[in-house]
């Protein structure tokens, strides 16, 4: 169902400045990635770039096309919301049916008509994830998914990723963290945008 | 019956009718509200001993 | 036994239980018997012809709706000093009641300068105070609305009511320096209390006791609702923590 | 698209208020002006027409910072952005929402406000026309300023300034048809050059704004 | 404390204006009226002190619900809560900063704004004398009001709503100050007035709103 | 220098209704204690109420006024300020000098001048914990300090901690993660709020 996505030669930028230079990497589906490095290196940059936030400085993005559903560091939840009502939404959008399966993956059914502004920091954190589980959409691009979630719910976590994946989806994660999951690992320490290298119109402005 | 309100008729019925409307309004309005609140306290309540 | 004690929200619903029916009743009875003396039996006035019997809902309206802000006021103040609950959703419960006898006044204020000074509006300083009142009530009430959260909200409230309190008098004079108005000067024959004949005068009493009784119950009944809601929440919330 | 629409209407009412907050604040320009320029039924008349179309204004103003900024702060605009729905139509649904809670209210409510500030009567249908008119047009052309601001904390005055040359051609035409019905002159003209505008910015702006907000999110 | 005006002037200025964009949205009101109402110096001269007198309260307004909300939702004010400073202190300083971008620069810039409207020339000088005295209460009030609303979200158009009314006396007697003083009227109690109010706000408001921030900070 | 604070049948309340009831303690200078429990036990609900940003409903803490450092989920960081900028705020807030101490714990020299906008999420953190020092408050409050930090910031984290407390401090910090200090730990699932207790003045409420 799902193609293979593709990345090869990618250099990222971030405030005008190129971060990471010729990435490559192809993610096949039912594969995880794991993005690794230093705070600062572009882990959140490069996840941005592949799901279409930022533009790309160079290189070349196959597959990624509609089939990404992207959880960045904030979990674009309405505080005014309830659980029920910020789910129900997102899968109207996505035109996707049922929220029931995201509402069991993570626990949320007690919590269903809690507003999200009155949740803990962990329990929002969950129904940002439970989120991916509603779009349907085979690549899950997830920027440090386990922050302020206790052991219990990490575990949660791993059991959807891993049902993901064996359904034929995939996921690219940035963490600093030890999931538990069998995974590839790609370093990002090694691709750090070192000087301007290409020889462009407007190398001054590098 | 009716008294004779001369040119001012229908300043004085509408003054008359407008307030009435708002009196009952916002008596209907707090009672239907208190009746619902009491209704799903007593709901809430009920729920809450049987759980214990 | 003290005043105090019926701070206590179950002791309040125990009273007011008791209590309620009675002024149902004197409401009616008062309000009925006061709006149909003045309407069907009292004489029309030589200036102002019929329209003089719009004042036995204006007056009375005008009356409660500065009283409806004073009560809550005062209830305000309680709630800060003394942290009664009771007290904070009593201000609540009268800010509704407040705004619809401002409301009435308003109303009928602008029916009657219709025919009187040709124009329903104008800029006089009695009744912009009650569109300024108007608006108070509505801020308070929205924010009462906005906080989810009841003690947040309760205390918020009665510091806006507080400052808004100072405020009120501040713009009171200000109105007065600002436009001399008409209000005053178009009702003459009324507005001295000698001039305001025993016919008019005991309807108009009547009226005012029947909106003083309107106003009472209404409130008790809302505090009685406010008290319920707080009380489910309490619940909710409890019993989401299992 | 419904489901957006839906989501920001209920946001709206949630956070106290919603429709009512900006009539409201509509009410309060009208009620001010008089203290400022004085009470005077001569004074207020021949201005009336012009006072309720900068209140309608202003009114839209205010609100417009929250059209995306709410969004980009908490993460949605991200994530909106990667949904299956085009960004045009995003923030197509985005101004209507803004127009049902600011601009619809002010154009039923303003004969009202009228009669405050001794509008002539012969005057009243013309407010409502005009306003039904243009106001679409301030939503639209508003929802456009908030998407170039995107991104920009404390964008609020920065925002009504982007925005408020954009809404002087809407606010000519606007006031110049109650001017001219009060004075009995042809309001044609000026009514067909509101309706185009906002034909004209209902057509064209969703493009804009979208790819405004694109460059905003990187 | 200085620490705190220093950090909110340098904020209002390194996103983008500061001082510039209040009297940019002054200067725009002013532009703008002559479009609403008509050109005609008959009409604009008799108004043009409330004109300038209500341009002025609104661009405190728009500013108004950044004061607090910023610093609430990335946790500074959290933070400042817990920090060895008193609360009234901090919104004082808060209040301080909000005048010098705005109310300051407005009063600074009120004569050249009426030239723009015809205003009489005898009464510049009035104007800049009520607004000197005047804005400062409006930033107090204002804080006020900011307290109140700090941790409701969109609550920008809310906050207008209860500012406003409070913003009232002020207006009037400023307003007041210029037409009596065109009129040729005696100004003094007027111009005591605001005085006073001014200077009740700055004595009591801090008070009222330390509270109110600690009670939303909950 | 810093007295022992003491925290005794302390409730905490959230929206309204007790979250955690008979929350007892003692802090020593020198001590860390480390807040456990699954998400929304009420781990930030009592760090807050400590701090003094929430009232209390029963109990009774000693020895916080004016002794404590708190550090919640969001950094207070002021994003068009520059990362020294931001720092120096709050040394001058607090009335200390120097903020170098605080730059070199967690390494942030190199991007002192950079705006705190331009930072990723790791080095944003990382700023926010370098306000600790500058305050010279004695007792740290720490809500979930290392999330999204790489392990070399968190091994900078942990002697920061080490070296604040080797002088006379103490900390307490909610976090699911094992930071690999020598800490005492509290585990607060026991002392969850369960039933109304008190039969107090408003008990319809509660
Ligand atoms: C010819 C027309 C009117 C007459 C004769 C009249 C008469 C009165 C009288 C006798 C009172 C009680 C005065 C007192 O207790 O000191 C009163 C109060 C009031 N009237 Fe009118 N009124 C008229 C028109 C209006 C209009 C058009 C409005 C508003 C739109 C209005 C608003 C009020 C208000 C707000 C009060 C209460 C003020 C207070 O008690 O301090 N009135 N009016
Ligand atoms: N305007 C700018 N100028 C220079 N460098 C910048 C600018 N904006 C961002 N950066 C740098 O770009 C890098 C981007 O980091 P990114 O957020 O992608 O890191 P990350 O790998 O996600 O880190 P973390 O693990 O901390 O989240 C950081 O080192 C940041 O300091
Ligand atoms: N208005 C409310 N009504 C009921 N419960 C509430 C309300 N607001 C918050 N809560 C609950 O109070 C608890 C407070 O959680 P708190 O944020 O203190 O948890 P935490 O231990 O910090 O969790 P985390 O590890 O996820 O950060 C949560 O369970 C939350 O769901
Ligand atoms: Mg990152
Ligand atoms: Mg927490």
């Amino acid at each position: 169902m799902q193609m293979v996505l593709r990345v090869s030669n990618l250099t990222c930028m971030r405030g005008g400045i190129p971060i990471l230079a010729n990435v490559s990497f192809d993610l096949h589906p039912g594969q995880i990635l794991m993005l690794r490095g230093p705070n600062g290196i572009g882990k959140t940059t490069l996840l941005r770039t592949l799901a279409g936030l930022q533009p790309l400085h160079a290189g070349d993005i196959q597959g990624a096309e509609d089939q990404i559903a992207y959880a960045g560091h904030s979990d674009g939840l309405k505080s005014t919301l309830t659980v029920q009502e910020n789910l129900l939404f997102w899968a109207r959008i996505y035109g996707t049916s049922g929220i029931q399966a995201g509402l069991d993956a993570f626990d949320l059914m007690d919590l269903q008509d809690r507003k999200a502004h009155d949740l803990s920091a962990g329990q929002k954190r969950r129904l940002g994830l439970a989120r991916l589980l509603v779009t349907h959409r085979p690549i899950w691009m997830l920027d440090e998914p386990t922050v302020s979630l206790d052991t219990n719910s990490v575990a949660q976590f791993a059991t959807a990723v891993r049902a993901h994946c064996a359904s034929g989806g995939s996921a690219i994660m940035a963490t600093h963290i030890d999931l538990g999951l069998e995974a590839e690992t790609v370093d990002l320490t090694p691709f750090k945008a070192l000087a301007p290298i290409d020889d462009a119109f407007d190398e001054a402005f590098l | 019956m009716m008294p004779d309100l001369g040119r001012y008729a229908t300043e004085v019925i509408s003054a008359y009718v407008v307030s009435i409307v708002i009196i009952l309004a916002i008596v209907a309005l707090t009672l239907w509200q208190a009746r619902k609140t009491k209704a799903r306290l007593e709901e809430v309540e009920k729920r809450s001993v049987r759980r214990g | 036994m003290s005043l105090w004690e019926y701070a206590n929200p179950r002791k309040f619903i125990a009273t007011t239980d008791v209590v309620l029916p009675w002024f149902w009743a004197g409401t009616i009875a008062c309000l009925v018997v006061g709006l149909i003396w003045g309407f069907f039996f009292t004489p029309d006035d030589f200036r102002q012809g019929s329209t003089v019997k719009i004042i036995y809902l204006h007056v009375p309206s005008a009356l409660m709706a500065i009283n409806a802000w004073l009560m809550m006021l005062v209830a305000s103040l309680i709630w800060l000093i003394r942290r009664h609950h009771v007290s904070a959703l009593a201000a609540k419960a009268a800010a509704p009641v407040g705004i619809a006898m401002t409301l009435i006044a308003l109303l009928t204020g602008a029916i009657w300068g219709a025919p009187i000074w040709g124009k329903p509006w104008a800029w006089d300083p009695r009744l912009t105070s009650f569109l300024w009142l108007f608006l108070f009530y509505i801020g308070y009430i929205v924010l009462w609305q906005a906080l989810d959260d009841m003690d947040t909200a309760a205390d918020m409230t009665s510091i806006l009511c507080l400052v808004g309190s100072v405020f009120a008098l501040l713009s009171r004079y200000a109105f007065l320096f600002w436009n001399s108005g008409l209000h005053q000067e178009a009702s003459l024959s009324l507005d001295k209390e000698t001039n305001i004949a025993d016919v008019f005068y005991y309807p108009l009493l009547l009226c005012i006791a029947g909106f003083v009784l309107l106003f009472i119950t209404l409130v008790l009944v809302r505090t009685r609702m406010e008290i319920r809601a707080r009380r489910m929440k309490a619940l909710i919330a409890r019993e989401r923590m299992v | 698209m419904i489901a957006i629409l839906t989501r920001d209407l209920r946001l709206a009412i949630r956070s106290g208020g919603g429709f009512g907050l900006s009539l409201m604040f509509f009410l309060i320009v009208v009620v001010l002006t008089p203290f400022a320029v004085g009470p005077e039924p001569q004074i207020l008349s021949p201005i009336a027409g012009g006072i309720l179309w900068l209140g309608a204004m202003l009114a839209c103003l205010l609100s417009l910072d929250r059209i995306f900024a709410l969004d980009y702060e908490d993460g949605s605009l991200d994530l909106l952005a990667t949904a299956p729905i085009p960004m045009e139509g995003i923030v197509t649904v985005k101004a209507l929402a803004h127009w049902l809670t600011t601009g619809l209210p002010l154009t039923l409510a303003a004969p009202a406000f009228g009669l405050l500030l001794d509008l002539p009567f012969s005057a009243f249908g013309l407010l409502t026309l005009s306003l039904a008119l243009g106001t679409p047009a301030l939503s639209m052309i508003g929802t456009f300023g908030a998407a170039l601001t995107v991104g920009i904390k404390r964008g609020g005055l920065l925002l009504s300034l982007l925005v408020l040359p954009l809404y002087v051609p809407t606010l000519i035409f606007g006031a110049e048809v109650v001017r001219r019905g009060i004075e009995g002159l042809s309001i044609a003209p000026a009514l067909m050059m509101l309706a185009g505008i906002t034909a004209g910015s209902i057509a064209l702006i969703p493009f804009a704004a979208a790819a405004a907000i694109r460059v905003g999110l990187r």
